[in-house]
């Protein structure tokens, strides 16, 4: 087994355990770490494929570097929206937490 | 191919601007200067697609313009079928017809909505002509993100079912982003026309399409991964639930589109067909059924979303399944009636809602006097939802039936499609019968807006008169890719 | 490169990475917040240095050895610095119990704190600190 | 070369096992920081093991950023507290 | 043999990061093995021979999602532990993991199909044809020549998430009730920073200025770019915007605004006109390709650094005022 398998292994493995943390876990906080974690195991899978050849393939590294900047803007917005909602709730008045409520109010 | 460039590159110039030109606060000027220049934009950009649909549609080739001008394969690449054109005027003309209403609405939409709207039609006009599986990870990407800020317009109350929209949807976008890598693994390139000759059937490329249809199928809200739709769709301020509607879920169907019909070997693509198919009548049914059941109007109509989108998936699969080109016309031609109805189903709902201020679908008693045009917008726009002739719906369902009714041992699907005509019927019907309710009628709390609901209703009338294209739709439509 | 250089340089990198190991264990086995940060500051400081002449004395390049004595140079000030603000900020969070120091010490303590400007003196109040201390981070 | 490099990677582990545990947040910090100054130390090792200059930049740039994160979440942690919150913690 | 105990350190260290990130009772220790996960990645991929990768992730995973995730985290008021699960309940989903795992490594790494078996042309393809991209280092060609098209959008991928942020903050806009306690709320507390911190940083933001811009510069023939050496000037921007000694990066101020908007608008702006008056969308003319890389990428890096300091750091002042 050359390393290039063994990391291909190792980032499957890390995208399951975001996977699976996504799936069974509650908090948005913890899931937005999950989501990152299955985006790091993708990029390790494109990174342990570029060693196949010698040098290392340029364009799955060009993929991975895109693919980080594409989730490092997604993760700054879902935390930033995570917290202002936490935020929200905590200081909000009356009940409104974004479910449609029965007696006649209106809609923005 | 030109046209459709410019058809990509307005919108997204037109979003820089906007931006740089910000301001602090909009009067009512100031929406109508901003509302009058997207207006302009898609109106040239509708007008561009236009010409690129002419174009697609005389010539008999698939045309290809290699990004940067290098080699096949190593240039990301665009690609104009008729399809891909016809989904360009499409998305033109939606925003058009939001454009509109979002101008000269009373109620308007908030503020940055207009950046994000352009966002929206910018990445959807880059996903239609992209032919590159990575590339097309990065459009999805710019989708969601535009789709979740707009839902987060409508105010901290839906944050929350934002939030949930955007982790969803970018785990979906990381599976397909696997499945995009496995496939380079395995044959070393990403341009869609080039895997199609040498994609074989094997186990790898088993796993990466199945990988990327999960992830697709969330992104689109396929039953049983739309359990986010609703939430997200019915928080959402009125003219975005539309866009969503009627764009936004289409592009993860395109996609999966181009993926079964076009990279994975027919073999497989016989094999999942089925598969497709059954998703598609117990999504038409249990959609219906959740639609029927929820007291809260705006609800009903993102639920009609995911029944709908079922007839969708399933003309999708049965075109898999036999590979049989003219199903082809029948899937787009759900995708853009139903696209055309959800937008005046949405206008109109909103409409409704704000005017007689309530949320319920109770609250409608008496609509049809109380808000006339907007109800009647509704029951036409549901007509076409439910297929009576000669609407769009019903021009699309007929294509579906055609090859199913004529041969027998099809007909248990024919019985799917049935059942879940009768399931949008009883949701449509249930909340006609409420409006007729002139008994107890519930007051508006203000006075009707009445070019908002006109303008709910050009869609409406716009997805009857699609019968009157009918035939060059199916004919455009009909001959695959 | 002499035989006698490269000895050297493995004895301080080996030295070096004594040090990391020190501070490794000082880490994990030491009671509180302030003797470990003594500890990892102290080590990671040295070893980095250690560890830095080591490579430099095998890397032939002039700028190699600069871009190293560089590296070193910001590692000691960030360790250091992050270890001053790193006590400061458990001082402030969670104030040494006065009666468990001689009394200068506690006193300077103290003043350091109230110079620091953002907070009162009812702050130092060791029981409830650290019932607030326990529920914040303890859980 | 490489085992110093592995000697070095296990010693990361004391700074995990910290982050992990805690139990104040200056540990967690700590635990960040030390884990920085191991990373930068290995990829020293790595420059000098497979003789490519580029991870002495890449350290270079660690070293920068690991210092950058610790001001920025000491001061955050300072500054940060919504006043709800520090009325409910009495601070 | 040293290689492969490195390489079985490396995979220990980042899964068992990765668990307990998820799986702390008490989410600050997750967030902080989060940012500490994103170190060992950072040398997983110098491990892994990608440089430009490292050098993102360096600045990336070890600096700016570590001072968002704090940002998050202190909405929370009090860290509670929420134990999701004990160690009994977790071994079925670890079971389930491993197992799923396995029969993934299977299909891809083994059998005659297994992706260790192929040899992808595109690699050739790029050593090819850099030399008329006009840049030397390959990832560099691929991102601002080969591959241009996806950077120009991940440029509007940044505009867009900065559009996103914007909207949670309704200060000036007509929205709910609620709206206006909640900018209040969302007002960080600024405090004075100590002395010494104030010293460092007035060291340390030159340097990371110097370095951001000696990696640019060095970005068409060694690993570097645009993107990294932005996001290290982000870094720098936000550390100074949090102890308060930069001017604030106002939304409503149109430079701050021309300098977010410009990378993409230029970027833009060289497709459409080579589209128009030259050979195609995104073909540069070939002699001064250089020039017109090099040129996109310095206000390309411009932007990446502004709005990903504004992202991490803007709070309600820098969007509503």
């Amino acid at each position: 087994m050359n390393s290039g398998a063994f990391y291909l292994s190792v980032g499957m493995a890390v995208f399951l355990i975001g996977l699976h943390g996504l799936l069974v876990l509650q908090d948005n906080l913890r899931r937005v770490i999950a989501v990152n974690l299955m985006g790091a195991g993708v990029f390790l899978v494109l990174v342990a494929l570029a060693t196949r050849t010698d040098p290392v393939d340029p364009v799955l590294q060009a993929l991975a570097v895109t693919g980080l900047v594409v989730a490092i803007s997604a993760t700054a917005f879902a935390l930033r929206l995570v917290s202002a909602r936490i935020r929200h709730q905590q200081h909000k008045t009356k009940p409104d937490d974004g479910r449609l409520s029965s007696h006649k109010d209106k809609p923005r | 191919m030109n046209y459709a460039l410019v058809s990509v590159a307005l919108p997204m110039i037109t979003v820089v601007l906007l931006f740089l030109v910000a301001a602090p606060v909009y009067s009512r000027l100031q929406t109508l200067v901003t509302g009058g220049l997207v207006i302009i934009i898609t109106v040239i950009s509708l007008s561009t697609s236009w010409l690129a649909l002419l174009e697609a549609a005389a010539q008999s080739t698939t045309s290809y313009l290699a990004i940067g001008g290098w080699e096949d394969g190593l240039a990301i690449r665009f690609r104009l079928t008729p399809v891909v054109a016809l989904m360009l005027t499409f998305t033109a003309l939606i925003h058009l017809l939001l454009a509109l209403y979002g101008t000269f609405s009373r109620h308007g939409v908030p503020k940055d909505y207009w950046s994000l709207s352009c966002f929206l039609h910018g990445s959807l006009a880059a996903l239609w002509l992209s032919a590159d599986l990575f590339n097309l990870y990065v459009t999805l990407e710019l989708l969601s993100l535009s789709a979740v800020a707009l839902v987060a317009l409508a105010g901290p109350g839906a944050w929350k079912p934002a939030a949930d929209y955007l982790l969803l949807s970018l785990a979906a976008s990381l599976c397909y982003l696997f499945g995009v890598a496995l496939i380079y693994g395995r044959y070393g390139l990403l341009d869609i026309a080039m895997l199609t000759v040498v994609v074989n059937d094997d186990l790898i490329t088993r796993l990466a399409l199945l990988l990327m249809t999960a992830g697709l199928m969330l992104k689109a809200a396929l039953w049983p991964l739309h359990l986010w739709l609703p939430a997200a769709h019915a928080s959402a301020p009125t003219a975005v639930s539309a866009l969503l509607s009627a764009l936004v879920v289409k592009a993860p169907l395109f996609i999966l589109w181009v993926l079964w019909s076009q990279v994975a070997p027919p073999v497989m693509a016989q094999q999942i067909g089925p598969v497709f198919a059954l998703i598609g009548i117990l999504a038409l049914v249990f959609g219906g059924f959740s639609a029927m059941r929820t007291p809260y109007l705006k609800v009903l109509v993102a639920y009609s979303t995911v029944a709908q989108l079922g007839y969708a998936l399933m003309a999708l699969g049965l075109l898999l399944a036999w590979q049989q080109p003219e199903m082809n016309s029948a899937l787009w031609l759900f995708v853009i009636a139903h696209g055309l109805a959800k937008t005046s189903l949405f206008l109109a709902a909103g409409q409704m809602q704000t005017t007689l201020g309530t949320k319920r679908i109770s609250g409608l008693r008496g609509a049809t006097q109380t808000t006339p045009i907007a109800m009647f917008a509704f029951a036409v726009a549901g007509g076409s939802l439910i297929g009576l002739p000669p609407s769009g719906g019903f021009l699309a369902k007929w294509v579906l039936l055609e090859p199913l009714l004529s041969q027998p041992q099809n007909w248990p699907w024919v019985l799917g499609i049935l059942l879940g005509t009768l399931v949008s019927a009883a949701y449509i019907f249930r909340l006609v019968v409420m409006a007729f309710d002139r008994a107890r009628i519930n007051p508006p709390d203000i006075s009707s807006d009445h070019v908002g609901q006109w303008l709910a209703l050009v869609p409406a009338v716009l997805v009857w008169g699609m019968a009157l294209a009918g035939e060059q739709l199916i004919q455009l439509l009909g001959e695959g890719i | 490169m002499s035989n006698l250089a490269t000895a050297l340089s493995w004895i301080l990198i080996a030295a070096g990475i004594g040090f990391f190991l020190t501070g490794a264990l000082g880490l994990l086995r030491f009671p509180d917040i302030f003797t470990r940060l003594h500890a990892v500051t102290k080590t990671d400081t040295a070893g980095m240095g250690l560890l830095a002449a080591g490579l430099a004395i095998q890397a032939a390049d002039l700028l190699d050895t600069l871009l190293l004595l560089f590296i070193w140079f910001l590692v000691m000030g960030s360790t250091s610095i992050s270890c001053q603000l790193l006590a400061r900020y458990s001082l402030e969070r969670d104030p040494i119990d006065e009666f468990s120091l001689p009394n200068e010490q506690a006193d300077s303590i103290k003043t350091g704190i109230s110079k620091t400007g953002s907070k009162s003196a009812q702050q130092i109040k060791p029981t409830r600190e650290n019932a607030t201390q326990g529920r914040g981070d303890h859980g | 070369m490489g085992w110093v490099a592995v000697v070095l990677l296990i010693t990361a582990f004391a700074g995990v096992w910290r982050t992990a545990h805690g139990p104040s947040t200056a540990d967690r910090i700590l635990g960040v920081q030390m884990l920085g100054t191991v990373g930068i130390a290995f990829l020293l090792v790595l420059a000098q093991w497979q003789q490519l200059d580029v991870w002495r930049d890449v350290a270079l740039v660690l070293a920068l950023l690991a210092s950058v994160i610790t001001v920025a979440m000491v001061q955050l942690l300072r500054g940060g507290r919504p006043p709800d919150d520090e009325s409910q913690e009495g601070l | 043999m040293a290689e492969l105990v490195l390489d079985i350190t490396l995979a220990v260290l980042l899964l068992s990061m990765a668990w307990g990130a998820l799986h702390a009772p008490i989410i600050n220790n997750g967030i902080g093995l989060f940012v500490a996960f994103g170190i060992v990645l950072a040398l997983t991929w110098a491990r892994l021979g990608a440089p430009d990768l490292a050098l993102a992730e360096a600045a990336i995973g070890a600096g700016l999602t570590g001072v968002l995730l704090l940002h998050a985290a202190r909405a929370i008021p009090v860290p509670t532990a929420t134990t999701v699960m004990r160690p009994l309940q977790m071994m079925p989903s670890i079971l389930l993991i491993l197992l799923v795992l396995g029969l993934l490594t299977v299909i891809t790494s083994s059998g005659p199909d297994s992706v260790f078996q192929q040899t992808p042309p595109l690699p050739d393809l790029v050593e090819e044809r850099i030399a008329d991209s006009g840049v030397e280092h390959p990832v560099t060609a691929v991102l601002m020549n080969f591959r241009a098209w996806d950077t120009l959008l991940e440029l509007f991928v940044l505009l867009l998430a900065l559009f996103g942020v914007r909207q949670l903050f309704p200060g000036q806009r007509v929205i709910t009730r609620t709206g206006t306690q909640l900018s209040a709320a969302d007002k960080p507390v600024k405090v004075q920073p100590w002395p010494p911190l104030m010293a460092w940083m007035g060291v340390l933001a030159p340097l990371l200025v110097l370095t951001g811009g000696y990696l640019l510069w060095h970005g068409s023939t060694a690993p570097g770019g645009a993107f990294q050496a932005g996001a290290i000037l982000a870094a720098a921007a936000a550390v100074l915007h949090l102890i308060q000694n930069l001017p604030a990066l106002r939304w409503s101020l149109w430079p701050v605004r021309a300098l977010i908007c410009g990378g993409a608008l230029l970027f833009l702006v060289v497709a459409i006109s080579t589209a128009w008056l030259g050979a195609g969308w995104l073909h540069y003319p070939q002699p001064g390709n250089k020039l017109l890389i090099v040129t996109i990428e310095v206000i390309a890096t411009l932007s990446i650094a502004v709005t990903l300091a504004l992202l991490v750091t803007g709070d309600s002042d820098d969007f509503t005022r």
